[in-house]
């Protein structure tokens, strides 16, 4: 964000590397959405076992981040830009973990669905295609979070509505399933499951992107117009 | 409470800076006064000495008959003495100087030093005199020489000497003397690579002070008993005299004259045309004087420049 | 050992004892300035104790002939005389009169001076006027006894006809105008060293600069005053040759300075210059003039130590 | 120079207006504008030489004390409208309306009485009774009575720097000044007293206007309603204090506050 | 926690401030989470409206108090335990606010479920039951941060797997109903994002008095034992 | 004394035993045990007379020029496991072991190169040559060579003030000591010039350990690996600056941390 470098090159590095954990961090979380997705969507479901134990990873990223965060204020003091990144790190570290428990339900719901081996409802690729859109926010989010782009976190937030709005219409779809076919209700309530996660992934992403807009600017638009 | 109008205020304001304008006329009338006084004292000696101030006057010996007399003797003796009196009183003086500032610790001994040294800076000129009829003259036997002369006058700045040397030593930060022994100098080679090199312009200024105030001295040399009347210079050494070749040293037990002494024996003649002479010998005496108290001011404000802690 | 030390080219790690243990040469060249050093400290003390001895010693062998009481109580000075009087109390007033007339030209005339140049003058004039009065201040005592002799007399005597050719008045006015620079000199500096923050607090105050002066700088540079007081005392008492040269020998109990008087000083120039025996009663008799001078300058000086002590300069 | 805007702007208790200032022919201060609020702490930063102490002794016409120093512009002082600057005022008259208190502890070697009472003295005030109920309220305000109450005659350059500081502050106190200076208070004292001293600050605007120097940028943050950045004799930036150190708008600001070179 | 007064008067104020802010919010968010569910229990859904109107002023407190928390590290330094609070808070902030959100969840589902009139499945009461459970733990997580109580938010920490199981226990109760009946299915899926929100805020109680341990002694417990 | 456990302990440079210390009669440091872990940086922090000073000066002697002072107890300096304090050790090798950098700058008034060889010549070394390459590599080492390499020969106080601690910084190090004290390095110092120098000790840990004494404690925050917390002689708290400043384990140590009355 500001581009000259700080009197003290321990303090850039300090927070160079904390944007870089949380980048990588965001790497992790997004590649495990995209996994349990995948996992959901083609049945394969042998990576589950690895998306579960490797949410350890993205907890021990929280707990590392955040004592970084900590340490960089207790010995920084930083002010301006570099208080309200790291300010708005330890946010954005929180929606990333949500997002990593988020992609760890949705691994564990893939293999109850396929261990009781009923994909007919819905159409798995209907799933796929809004959790892709989930993912992509998240994607462009930690994106515009590496540029501090404010253009591309707002899109984010804009994305949102999109998924909020085809989540509902899955669920609806999945009761219809489930009232058409009573013995796929336990399935399907395992798949509405999944549709909340990628849903909440998107909500997430939203508030990186959030988070991303007061770093860069200092404005803090989250719930804005949304009341009065 | 009251708060102070506006008007109110402004005449305390007036009356204040009237007692300003007031006090600013008097300080410059006293200064004036002052200066005005020594340049009447320069200015009526120069008026009443401007005949004498012949080159035969600075190379004649003292004479009987007024017009004939000159200094030579005076200012070579007084060359001679000063000579003395630096050579004793620099190295002493400085060494002084140095233990106090750097060596001595706070003890008995040194609170005596310091005492006796604060204390020997105000006694009477008159009773070093004193001191070196009863120690120099008489128990050393150097009698009226200028020896004798040159070390009382030595003793008598050797305070200002030394005390000089202090203040000089005193300006150098003790975050110097700390910068040097904590990369491992001994006390000693701080001495030598810091605290003299710097404190060199103080010290020379407060030596050059020292030595213009022995040039006027007069009460202790009168003391000691020098001679007032003396036709001849002191034995250059190695020249051979009546009395078979000089040795090199001889000159120090010379018996000798000074300036001060001169113009004093001249104002005391009841001839008004000594006066004459006294006034010419006075301003040869102040030129001396002031043109080395003049290099040591400039000295010190020129140099404590050059110097940034 | 330490990788750093051991990493630089031309250091060889000596062995750890060697390096720490202390090195003997060092210790004794250190020692030995030490020593000499000290011993040029101590001529000071040795020059008091010649003082003191040479005047206590000759002053015994003059209180051996004449009686304390006499010397301190007797209104006439005439040990050269047959019918020889010692009484001390006629030179000091000569001593003190020449003082008095000095001193009250010069510490007002002084501080005046010195408050002008330090808050009033600006910066051009102080570097001019300073440097001048500090020469004035190394003009020889003989050239103002010329002075006072042949200058002042004259002047005065136009004013007070029955002024003698010699006078306590016109010795002890010079001698104020000779003190004049030390004190101006010596109150500037001690008001110069008073931190301009302690002024700017009295200015931001609203005070005008005569009042900044006299209630602020004035009082943190007291202990600075009253020093210089003390040396303009010291030199008064001290002074010789304008004495000996204006106020005349003649010993006269008088507390008039119209009056010619000899002082302590003055006394013992005169017999200086005369040729006395060593050893005579007459030659002890300056060693007791002295010795009484060196108390009067030493009880001065007390006092002005205790004054510095008393009031050091807190900013 | 940017501006935050905020809706609701205090009274103007001063203003600086073009203000431009010479030592002799150096320029030190370049146009500056700048508002002081009534009642509210406001700080100036910037690097050393930047010209924060400069302006600051612009307001009660400190370089009127040496010459060679040159005003130009005006620093209008409300509610009356005085320009502080004009050459008719008197620069006497702006000092007894603005108080100042020094980077370093400069009590008078007087008692402790005497140096609160200077003021007052100096008006010409004479009235015991009065004397002494300024003083007290004066220290009572500098938060020092109770340390002082039973010593009021001791000498002031006895007691410990803060203490001092704090007497200072009652000095410049006792006279009812409208806007108080400060010009780095506390660089020569340690953290506590330092604490002392802020905790005062904040305490006094209840009573009076604070125009404060300090080159210690935490202390703006802790203390000021406003802060005022400059750097090279130009004022970058004037803000609300939370503004200036969590979104400054100006690069340089943000530069210096994060700490970084430029 | 420190009984002892800052130098600075102020500072004591802001934190002050913001834990009372903190406190308030948490009691407005525990109000909001109870009527929600007296909502859905009593079946007045009256109050409905209120609670999501409400949830404005809790968004409100989450903005509000991360603006005073990033002023207090900005003029303050804070460090130590006063550092710990702040960015402890930070943390307790995001949970309250979703806590909010989870609340007004619940009253738009109660809402929906009573408008189909179908409360036969299953009994409110039960649902009830965890609630109650849940809002418990967010109290007690409160009252652990009010006086820094570690013993407190350790039990709230241990309460929370119960809720865990009997939100799990509620879901197959639900998915049974659905099977008896295919036509309380959109309502029963309703209750079961109802009994959802219930274990969220089990959840985020939970992560309030995690935060209190790390605010209290520094020690950050957070998936401690979950994984390797 | 509360001592945090670490498992990976680095060697050790240093260690403070038992070591008491008096001016005259007054104790100024009580029973005070603490290690010096080798290259790292070791930050003394505490109020006002806590005598975190004192305790640095005990490291390289420095008590021993002023008359009255005593030492208690021992400062062990490894390797050799030498005790610095012992009467037999020579305090002016110990000095030639242990470099210090002052409160302010204090370069000799000579040429910048003379300042860095002081220490050479003192040791008796003539070697232009060997001096050439001594005084580069220290000039190098405290970051300044680029600024004054085609100035060697101007005087060392014409340099400005954060030059001229850097001078000085080089001027310890040309001598390769050990380890290197700083006694408040940048409490004379600007913002900026402060910046460069907690720069140039975060770098120069790679070579020399580090001991600095610092009243303010963001610098050893920002500066130190480990922080000692000292208060009327004694060692309240030593760790890990982290711990130190997040979690201090001694209300004492909080209560300063945290700017609180105790």
């Amino acid at each position: 964000m500001n581009e000259s470098v700080h009197l003290s090159k321990q303090f850039d590095e300090d927070l160079t590397g904390l944007r870089t954990h949380v980048l990588e961090m965001g790497g992790l979380v997004e590649a495990q959405a995209r996994a349990a997705i995948h996992a959901y969507a083609s049945g394969d479901t042998a990576a589950v076992k690895d998306i579960v134990e490797n949410d350890y990873r993205v907890n021990g990223f929280e707990k590392i981040i955040d004592e970084e965060t900590i340490h960089v204020v207790a010995k920084r003091q930083p002010t301006a830009s570099d208080l309200r990144l790291v300010m708005g790190i330890t946010k954005i570290v929180t929606d990333l973990e949500r997002i990593g428990d988020e992609a760890k339900k949705i691994a564990k719901g893939a293999r109850r669905v396929h261990e009781h081996g009923q994909l007919t409802l819905p159409r798995a690729t209907d799933v796929r295609h809004v959790a892709d859109e989930a993912i992509a926010m998240l994607h462009q989010a930690l994106d515009s979070f590496a540029r501090l782009d404010v253009v591309k976190a707002a899109e984010v937030i804009h994305a949102d509505t999109k998924v909020d709005t085809e989540f509902k219409a899955l669920v609806r779809q999945l009761i219809t399933y489930m009232m058409e076919d009573p013995r796929t209700i336990t399935t399907a309530i395992d798949i509405v499951w999944i549709c909340r996660s990628v849903e909440r992934i998107g909500d997430h992403a939203k508030n990186v992107a959030e988070h991303v807009i007061y770093i860069a600017e200092g404005r803090d638009i989250r719930h804005a117009g949304k009341e009065a | 409470m009251k708060a102070l109008t506006t008007e109110q205020i402004r005449s305390v304001i007036a009356r204040g800076k009237l007692k300003d304008s007031i006090f600013q006329a008097v300080g410059i009338f006293c200064l004036v006064v002052g200066l005005l006084v020594i340049l009447l004292l320069v200015g009526d000696m120069l008026l009443r000495g401007i005949d004498r101030l012949s080159l035969d006057f600075f190379t004649n010996f003292a004479s009987r008959r007024a017009a004939q007399s000159g200094i030579l003797s005076a200012w070579v003796g007084t060359i001679l003495v000063m000579f003395v009196t630096a050579l004793a009183a620099v190295p002493l003086g400085v060494a002084a100087g140095i233990y106090l500032e750097e060596y001595a610790r706070r003890n008995w001994v040194t609170e005596i030093i310091e005492i006796n040294i604060t204390n020997l800076a105000a006694v009477p000129s008159i009773v070093y005199g004193l001191l070196s009829l009863g120690i120099f003259v008489y128990a050393f036997g150097f009698g009226q020489s200028i020896l004798s002369a040159g070390l009382t006058l030595a003793l008598l700045i050797l305070p200002i000497v030394i005390v000089s040397t202090r203040e000089a030593i005193r300006a150098i930060p003790a975050m110097i003397r700390e910068g040097s022994m904590a990369v491992g100098a001994t006390r000693w080679q701080t001495c030598r690579y810091h605290i003299i090199p710097y404190a060199m312009p103080g010290i020379l200024t407060g030596v050059i002070i020292g030595l213009a105030r022995a040039i006027g001295e007069t009460a202790p040399i009168i003391t000691i008993g020098a001679l007032t009347f003396i036709a001849f210079l002191p034995p250059v050494p190695f020249s051979t005299t009546g009395e078979g070749t000089a040795g090199l040293f001889d000159w120090v037990m010379s018996p000798f004259t000074v300036m001060p002494i001169q113009i004093f024996n001249w104002t005391s003649r009841p001839d008004p045309a000594f006066e004459v002479n006294a006034a010419a010998a006075g301003f040869v005496l102040m030129a001396m004087v002031l043109s080395m108290n003049a290099l040591a001011i400039w000295l010190r404000y020129r140099l404590r420049k050059n110097i940034k802690w | 050992m330490n990788q750093a030390i051991s990493a630089s080219p031309a250091y060889e790690a000596p062995k750890v004892s060697d390096r720490l243990a202390k090195n003997a040469m060092r210790n004794v060249s250190e020692r030995l300035i030490e020593f000499l050093l000290f011993s040029a400290a101590a001529v000071s003390v040795l020059t008091t104790v010649g003082i003191v001895y040479v005047l206590v010693s000759e002053s015994i062998h003059f209180f051996q002939n004449v009686s304390i009481v006499d010397f301190l109580t007797d209104n006439q000075w005439t040990p050269l005389f047959d019918d020889a009087h010692y009484g001390i109390m006629v030179l000091i007033s000569g001593t003190l009169v020449s003082s008095i007339v000095a001193l009250a030209v010069a510490i007002p005339m002084g501080t005046i001076i010195a408050i002008y140049l330090s808050e009033f003058a600006n910066a051009k004039v102080r570097e001019i006027a300073k440097p001048v009065l500090e020469l004035l201040g190394g003009i020889p005592t003989i050239v103002f006894g010329y002075f006072a002799l042949l200058i002042v007399t004259p002047l005065l005597q136009n004013i007070f006809p029955m002024l003698p050719g010699f006078s306590l008045l016109s010795a002890g006015l010079v001698m104020g105008i000779m003190i004049v620079p030390y004190i101006a000199s010596l109150s500037e500096d001690a008001m110069r060293a008073v931190p301009m923050s302690m002024r700017e607090g009295a200015f931001a105050m609203g005070s005008t600069k005569l009042y900044t002066a006299l209630h602020v700088v004035v009082p943190a540079a007291f202990s600075g005053l009253a020093a210089s007081y003390i040396l303009g005392i010291s030199r008064a008492v001290g002074e010789t040759m304008i004495l000996a040269v204006a106020a005349g020998m003649q010993p006269n109990l008088t507390w008039n300075p119209m009056e010619p008087a000899a002082t302590i000083t003055s006394y013992i120039v005169q017999v200086a210059l005369g040729d006395l025996p060593h050893g005579s009663i007459g030659y002890q008799t300056i060693f007791a003039a002295g010795l009484t001078l060196l108390l009067i300058t030493l009880a001065f000086n007390i006092l002005g130590q205790w004054l510095r002590r008393r009031f050091r300069e807190a900013y | 120079m940017q501006q935050i805007e905020n809706k609701e702007v205090p009274p103007l208790k001063a203003e600086a207006r073009s203000l431009n200032f010479f030592y002799s022919e150096v320029q030190a201060l370049k146009n500056i504008n700048m508002p002081i609020y009534d009642k509210k702490v406001t700080a100036l930063i910037g690097p050393s030489g930047c010209g924060k102490s400069t302006f600051l002794r612009s307001f009660n016409r400190m370089h009127d004390l040496y010459p060679g120093n040159r005003y130009e512009g005006e620093i209008r002082f409300f509610p009356d409208n005085t320009n502080l600057l004009s050459p008719e005022v008197d620069p006497i008259e702006v000092r007894m309306r603005v108080g100042m208190v020094f980077q370093k502890p400069n009590p008078f070697p007087k008692t402790i009485f005497e140096n609160v009472a200077y003021g007052l003295r100096v008006r010409g005030e004479k009235n015991r009774r009065v004397l002494d109920d300024k003083v007290e309220h004066a220290l009572k305000g500098a938060a020092i009575w109770n340390e002082v109450k039973d010593r009021l005659q001791d000498l002031a350059p006895n007691l410990s720097g803060g203490q001092q500081q704090r007497l200072c502050i009652a000095r410049a106190l006792a006279t009812d000044p409208e806007l108080l200076l400060f010009d780095e208070p506390t660089s020569a004292l340690d953290p506590i007293a330092t604490g002392a001293i802020e905790e005062l600050v904040h305490e006094l605007k209840q009573r009076v206007t604070i125009l404060i120097v300090t080159h210690n940028m935490q202390q703006a943050a802790r203390v000021s309603d406003y802060t005022a950045y400059m750097y090279l004799g130009e004022m970058i930036e004037f803000g609300k204090t939370d503004d200036i150190f969590i979104k400054p708008q100006d690069k340089r600001t943000e530069d210096y506050i994060t700490g970084r070179l430029s």
